[in-house]
């Protein structure tokens, strides 16, 4: 069978920390990070990049269109 | 005496309250005092001031284009106040993620970790007392006992088990500011 | 294959759409506007409109929205999006025109022109985002804040004796003869964000086709105003709004 | 400069050709002039005393010949807001209403003002303040000039004074508006919208192309091209400074306005030891004094106002030289005179004579005002 | 007439007992001052820079307390036309805004003044036209004073320089009103609005009994009794003649306001050689520009105006006769700046300085012009 | 017995209604405003509401409705009608409030007043006179003209395509929350005129009960508008107006 | 059996001639005048007062309440 | 030569048509003209007035106080303008329905019964005809072929095969008016 794995980056400038995409994450690959951007947000990161299914749950509600999604099937 | 204050950083770093407190203060040392802040949308996630007067005289202007006393919480604050303080007058910053740091040499420049400090004890909801503990220790433009007169003044009764907390960190504050120039 | 490998762009399935620039928005950190904009120059691109289309910005926190999707724009004053929209459309009936709106905008102070514009089947589409909340104001009561609903200038909650009821306009919309299609979407998870880039398609083809009004309802969420978190916002959405706007079709002809 | 030569050769009945001579209401002529001179869009609702514009393009159905778009709306508020969507795809477009309609549109008109977008807008003013009566007034001087809506701005306002200026500055409010992109007023007065004169409507001009209004109005939103950025019309800037520049930016097409767009009309002011300074209606009532003045050996004359903004500083500034004393006549209160006042700036009396609420003053009236005022 | 005695005393912080004085924004200073005079009725719709009026009387509740009815509703035309309604039952009641929402309030506003009916207009003034910013500015003079609706009418126009004042004046603004039965203006600007100060607030007032309102206000509509002829709110006559003796009615009234109750607060005029004139925010940041005048050996003087309509055209005038020059100084591109020439007329030259859509002028900039312009 | 002998007061079984006072009506011969102010006369009289009414009278014919009966007026703005009763009642909750509209004044300009007045749920009665025309202004179309219906600004009828739809006001209001009665009624002959007297009664009693905004719509001719006579007119209205306002209640509650 | 009688006065003044009450007559008691009122107007008059049952229909129409009626059992 | 000259009557009479139809005939003839009604609701039922001016000369004010010829064709019409006409000038009044009748002795005065003729002939249609025709008998501002002219160029061709009925009219017209002082 086989195999969905996938990736997200993140604009960590444009992101605003809103969460939501950590939220939306089935396989809570995300997290926000401890550090922040230059505007003071704590943006967005993978945190468990091996569970990425490429599914783009985390960028279809991603208000500020900071999330870019690759998957290919392994 | 008269002190013109600005206090700016981002939207939820308390500045408002901060300029508040401090214009209560002014208020219960029976001088005229005046508070304008920068309002609107520009504040949502960006950045908010507030211009803070005390003085013994009535206040013509309430707003300024320069400060004996500038107070900035994030950079963009920096880059737009540094330049507004007059020759002679008080940089106060607190560094946290800041890439670019003051460059004046004709004023008094302060530096005051009240956000590490904040996150490091817990202590994030009286992080805008700290900044005013360091602020009263350069410039004493009012007594710490107004600063608690004005707070029992200003906040409703319930919260008034929380003033000594805030006189805590007020001194925290006073030990925490250190000269940069 | 490490992530490194996967980020490709033979591999990409999801980025920011062309038509939204790279001018950072104002919005409030998980504020619904963004993901509308989003799906919202998503969608232009797709159809390949740029060119043809001229959007209405309202008065309200999306009133620069013509900063972030490169479109020709026209700020509306406060309400007055549907007048706005009805001349551009009546006067270059072959160009895409649609608003934006929010609930104070197109249910408060617009109430004549969005009741008018649809009755008249003006060919435009008109997106609305019920957030149920002033949001650019500073959060104070909507026509569509809900019974008990905290703002500020009903700070211990919309009360229907002193405020006057919620109002549901959207379905007075699917009422008048000129609206064709009139739905109601929300956009808190991916499901239903699909689900609203469906609708607002199909209202954008249909002015296109000159079929009458559509009318977009997006529930959203106001964090700021509510005093939320935005995912908190979204729970709350989702127990509160919805009950009292129901997602789904009121309208399809 | 004085009146235009141009307009005044038309309005010049010898040279006219009867068989281009019609008979009409002034509000008619309105209505004719703006289907000629290749108007795309008007948008209205009833009120008297200035209905009849709207009745009368309902009747020509342009909507058939040039494609012009005529809509009955829901209110004045909704008909500016449409103007100002119109003309932001840089549209000729108008509305017209009377004096209550019109305050229903100053914040519209602030917006218009403000977005530099060029329109024409028309009030046929009525006697207020408040629902008023329907009857004559020039009332709503200070709105029309001041600022009726908020914020620092100007409308070219036109004061016609007879059917055939009606028909005339139609399309000359319209050149006015587009050559400064800037929000054109047409003052008139039930007087001039009711009444039916002798009028020679302006020729048949084609509406303007999408390609021509592309050149004209490069800023128009009519849909972004791949070459070029994306035309935004907004009245907006949360920043103080690029609202400031915005305004700076009007303030300076007004001096440029004020420099070149001065119209009057002068009326037996070579030797005048008095002037009269009225506009629309009291000026046609004020020429007849004059004539009666003269008839008695008093020294009278008239200076007619065309443009009530830009004003006539210079002008009036000039007489205040040469002349004893001015009488401003006015359907009001008082509103005009200010600005008469201004230009004289304290050299020579400025006296007032104004009938209120809707009702015009006779020839006899101002004369007498004339005399016991000033002579 | 100067600044009233009893408010400067209020003014004067060496006389207030610390326990009244409060630390609060100008918005929220009205809304206070409101329900504290007696006020029944708010009715408004929210705006930057002056939601916090409304939103102060939502946190107060005033139905619980005074029984003041405290309306949010759909838009600011509808604001005004209650206001209108409640105010022609004789009831105390107010609205607030600021500019784009002024100016849609301008019809119901020429409506309220023709029916001669006394309330409370406030407008927080940012920068325009159009939507502008939301940033102070004081563009809207001309509207409040001169006329942004249609008609010949006059709002009592007040100007409060201090967050005192913004109580004192709802107070004033509310007597004045009901003196003379016609809407009173309280022009602010986002300044004022938002900034804080000190302020003794108005002590309370009962709010009037269905009988006392019928005794002050016999004209108002409360239900027929068998004792009297219907009472009608009207602003309505066809009959011309019937109107415009309205209208002279209503200018007899004005005339009366103009004698009786002109306000302006003058500060180190005594010896001035040139005098500032500025309302508002503007004013403070004059007098500041007058302290660093005189501080450089300029005999400098400031005028506040304080009522804008009436204007202090009398004191302004007998300046004329003094001073080497005026400056006017406002945050708008100088409206004001007309109504001191009218009052100066041509006796000193009378100079401008102003700062437009939103930007404050600086005290240096102010004292600059001074010095550029006249010294 | 002779007519003279019947003609006594005792025999008295109808007359004008105290109210309603001698000063002769501005209405043109035939005209429905007519009806409609002798019920409301004669029926305040009956509620013995005389001292305790406070009525709004429109911008359009019924303009001088306050030289005709004898009770407090307010003539309200154009449309803003509904905005005056709310302020009036909400001030004096003990008084009868009640606005007397036209379908311009009411459905036009004042759409957003009408709306959000009965969508509070205030306690007042809204009289509506449709009749399909801007009768004051001189038969210009009104947002109830009917499709095809000729006016001075549709003279060839009205065409949906160029003026848009009809508009049943009435209906949208039946869905609002705060109405609690409404309903649609004419005064074409003596049983719906008794119909409608009924109704207004009703609606009076609701608003003094506190139970929210009631609106009787009265379908009315206005034959100078239509240019027809006014028995013809009204044989027009009943072939032409009520099957698109079908008489009847819409909401009773 | 009872019959009904009714008579009705009509304010000729007030009238406007509009017709409604002829029309709304179900006994054609009334017409209207030849002579017109002082404002112009040919006023409504009883021209079959027998027949009149005093039932009300052409008060109860007459938008200028121009009618009084009478009505006794004979 | 120049002719002021008031219309005035019951809203149906068509008042405002005969005065157009004035106004047409003076253009026809190269005159200056201006047509000036009284409009709005209180034409309703009520009265409708025009005030009609011809002239060699630019007309100056449409509007007038006094007129040299007044037709009034009901009784508030003769009340209102018997006073406004000026000395030496012209009244005609159609009598039908009047129960005063004009007093003054300084002008001339004129009955023409159209009414009564118009109703006994069944032409109501071309009433007004018959009243200008009076006018033009005593009053000969305007040529007969002028009116005519105007008539065809103010009416829809449609409407043209009218125009003999309405010469008709004006003939009868002048053979109805009587001069009455
Ligand atoms: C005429 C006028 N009135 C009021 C305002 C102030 N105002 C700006 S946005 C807004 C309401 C915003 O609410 P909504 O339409 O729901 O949009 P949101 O910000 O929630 O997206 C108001 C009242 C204005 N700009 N103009
Ligand atoms: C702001 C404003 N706009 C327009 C008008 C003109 N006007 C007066 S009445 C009216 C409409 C009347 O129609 P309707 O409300 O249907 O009443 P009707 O006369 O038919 O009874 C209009 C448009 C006005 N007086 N004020
Ligand atoms: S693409 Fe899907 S799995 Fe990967 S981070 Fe986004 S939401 Fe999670
Ligand atoms: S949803 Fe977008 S903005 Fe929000 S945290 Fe995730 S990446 Fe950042
Ligand atoms: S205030 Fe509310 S609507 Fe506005 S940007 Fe913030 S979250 Fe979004
Ligand atoms: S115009 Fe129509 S509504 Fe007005 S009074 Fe005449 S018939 Fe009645
Ligand atoms: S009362 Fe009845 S029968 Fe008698 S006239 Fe009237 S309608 Fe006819
Ligand atoms: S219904 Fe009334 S107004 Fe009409 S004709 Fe009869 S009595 Fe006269
Ligand atoms: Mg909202
Ligand atoms: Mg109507």
């Amino acid at each position: 069978m086989a195999k969905i794995k996938g990736a997200v980056v993140v604009n960590t400038e444009r992101c605003k920390g809103c969460n939501l995409c950590v939220v939306a994450c089935p396989s809570n690959v995300l997290a926000l990070n401890k550090e922040a951007n230059s505007k003071g947000y704590n943006f967005s990161t993978m945190v468990n990049p091996d569970d990425c299914v490429g599914c783009a749950a985390c960028a279809w509600v991603c208000p500020d269109a900071c999330i870019t999604v690759y998957k290919v099937r392994v | 005496m008269k002190e013109e204050i600005i206090i700016a950083g981002f939207g939820g770093q308390g500045v408002l309250s901060m300029g508040k407190i401090l214009a209560y203060s002014g208020l219960m040392q029976g001088q005229e005092v005046s508070w304008m802040p920068s309002y609107g949308p520009e504040q949502r996630g960006g950045t908010a001031n507030v211009t803070v007067i005390l003085s013994d005289e009535r206040i013509s202007s309430p707003v300024l284009n320069s400060y004996d006393t500038a107070i900035v919480l994030n950079q963009p604050s920096l880059d737009k106040f540094e330049s507004k303080v007059k020759p002679g007058g008080t940089l106060i910053f607190d560094s946290n993620g800041f890439h670019r740091f003051p460059t004046r040499t004709d004023i008094n420049i302060y530096q005051i970790d009240a956000i590490e400090y904040a996150y490091a004890n817990d202590t994030t909801k009286t992080f805008n007392m700290i900044i005013l503990g360091g602020l009263l220790k350069v410039r004493p433009i009012v007594l710490i006992e107004n600063v608690l007169k004005g707070l029992k003044k200003s906040l409703p009764e319930r919260h008034h088990h929380l003033i000594p907390m805030n006189e805590k960190a007020i001194q925290t504050g006073m030990e925490l500011i250190k000269k940069l120039n | 294959m490490t992530t490194a490998e996967i980020i490709n762009p033979a591999n990409l399935v999801y980025e920011k759409p062309k038509l939204l620039n790279d001018t950072p928005m104002h919005y409030c950190p998980g504020c619904s506007h963004g993901v509308v904009h989003k799906l919202i120059a998503e969608i232009i691109g797709e159809m390949d409109m740029q060119e043809k289309t001229i959007a209405i910005a309202p008065v309200g926190c999306a009133v620069f929205a013509y900063k972030y999707i490169d479109v020709d724009w026209q700020q509306a004053a406060h309400g007055r999006a549907p007048a706005v929209a009805t001349a551009v459309k009546r006067l270059m009936p072959d160009r895409l025109v649609f608003t934006y709106q929010g609930d104070g905008d197109l249910a408060a102070i617009g109430t004549a022109e969005t009741i008018h514009a649809c009755n008249r089947g003006e060919n435009i589409a008109i997106i609305f985002i019920n957030n149920g909340i002033y949001g650019m104001t500073g959060g104070q009561m909507a026509p569509t804040t809900l019974d008990g609903m905290k703002s500020s200038t009903c700070p211990n909650g919309r009360n229907v004796e002193l405020n006057g009821n919620p109002l549901d306009i959207t379905k007075l919309l699917a009422q008048l003869d000129g609206t064709c299609y009139v739905t109601r979407q929300s956009v808190h998870n991916i499901a239903n964000t699909r689900k609203t880039k469906k609708a607002i398609q199909k209202a954008f083809e249909n002015s296109m086709a000159g079929k009458g009004t559509s009318v977009v309802e997006v529930v959203s969420t106001c964090n700021s105003g509510w005093k939320m978190t935005p995912e908190a916002s979204n729970d709350w959405m989702v127990a509160n709004m919805f009950p009292k706007y129901p997602l789904g079709d009121l309208k399809n002809e | 400069m004085s009146y235009d030569l141009k307009l005044k050769e038309m309005n010049d009945s010898k040279k006219q050709n009867i068989d281009e001579v019609v008979l009409m209401k002034g509000n008619e002529a309105i209505a004719h002039a703006a289907v000629r001179c290749g108007c795309d869009g008007y948008f209205g609702y009833p009120i008297t005393p200035q209905s009849e514009i709207m009745e009368t393009l309902m009747e020509l159905e342009p909507w058939n010949t040039t494609g012009m778009v005529v809509l009955q709306v829901e209110s004045e508020t909704s008909s500016i807001n449409m103007v100002y969507g119109a003309a932001g795809c840089g549209k000729k477009s108008m509305t017209s209403s009377s004096s209550p309609g019109v305050s229903l549109m100053q914040e519209g008109i602030s917006y218009i003002a403000c977005g530099e977008l060029p329109c024409l807008i028309v009030n046929v003013m009525r006697g207020g303040p408040g629902l008023g009566t329907i009857q004559p007034s020039q009332a709503d001087y200070f709105q029309s000039v001041k600022g009726g809506g908020h914020g620092d701005y100007k409308l070219i306002t036109l004061a016609p004074a007879s059917v055939q200026e009606m028909a005339d500055f139609t399309v000359l409010g319209f050149d006015l508006a587009f050559k400064y992109n800037t929000p054109a007023l047409l003052l008139a007065d039930g007087v001039i919208g009711q009444m039916m004169e002798k009028v020679v409507l302006p020729p048949f001009q084609p509406r303007l192309t999408d390609e021509e209004i592309a050149k004209r109005s490069p800023w128009a939103t009519v849909g972004k091209p791949a070459t070029r950025k994306p035309n935004i019309i907004t009245t907006l800037s949360l920043e103080a400074e690029e609202m400031e520049t915005i305004n700076l930016r009007l303030q300076a097409k007004y001096r440029e306005i004020e420099k070149n767009e001065v119209l009057f009309e002068e009326y037996d002011c070579e030797d005048a030891e008095y002037l009269v300074v009225a506009f629309g209606t009291s000026a046609r009532v004020s020429q007849k004094a004059v004539e009666m003045a003269r008839a008695e050996g008093i020294k009278a004359g008239l200076l007619r106002p065309i443009t009530l903004y830009p004003f006539p500083t210079n002008a009036i500034s000039n007489y205040a030289d040469k002349v004893k004393g001015i009488l401003t006549v006015e359907m009001s209160a008082g509103q005009m005179v200010e600005d008469v006042r201004l230009a004289v700036n304290g050299r020579v009396p400025v006296e007032f004579y104004g009938r209120l609420g809707g009702i015009v003053p006779s020839p006899d009236e101002v004369l007498n005002a004339l005399k016991t005022k000033l002579v």
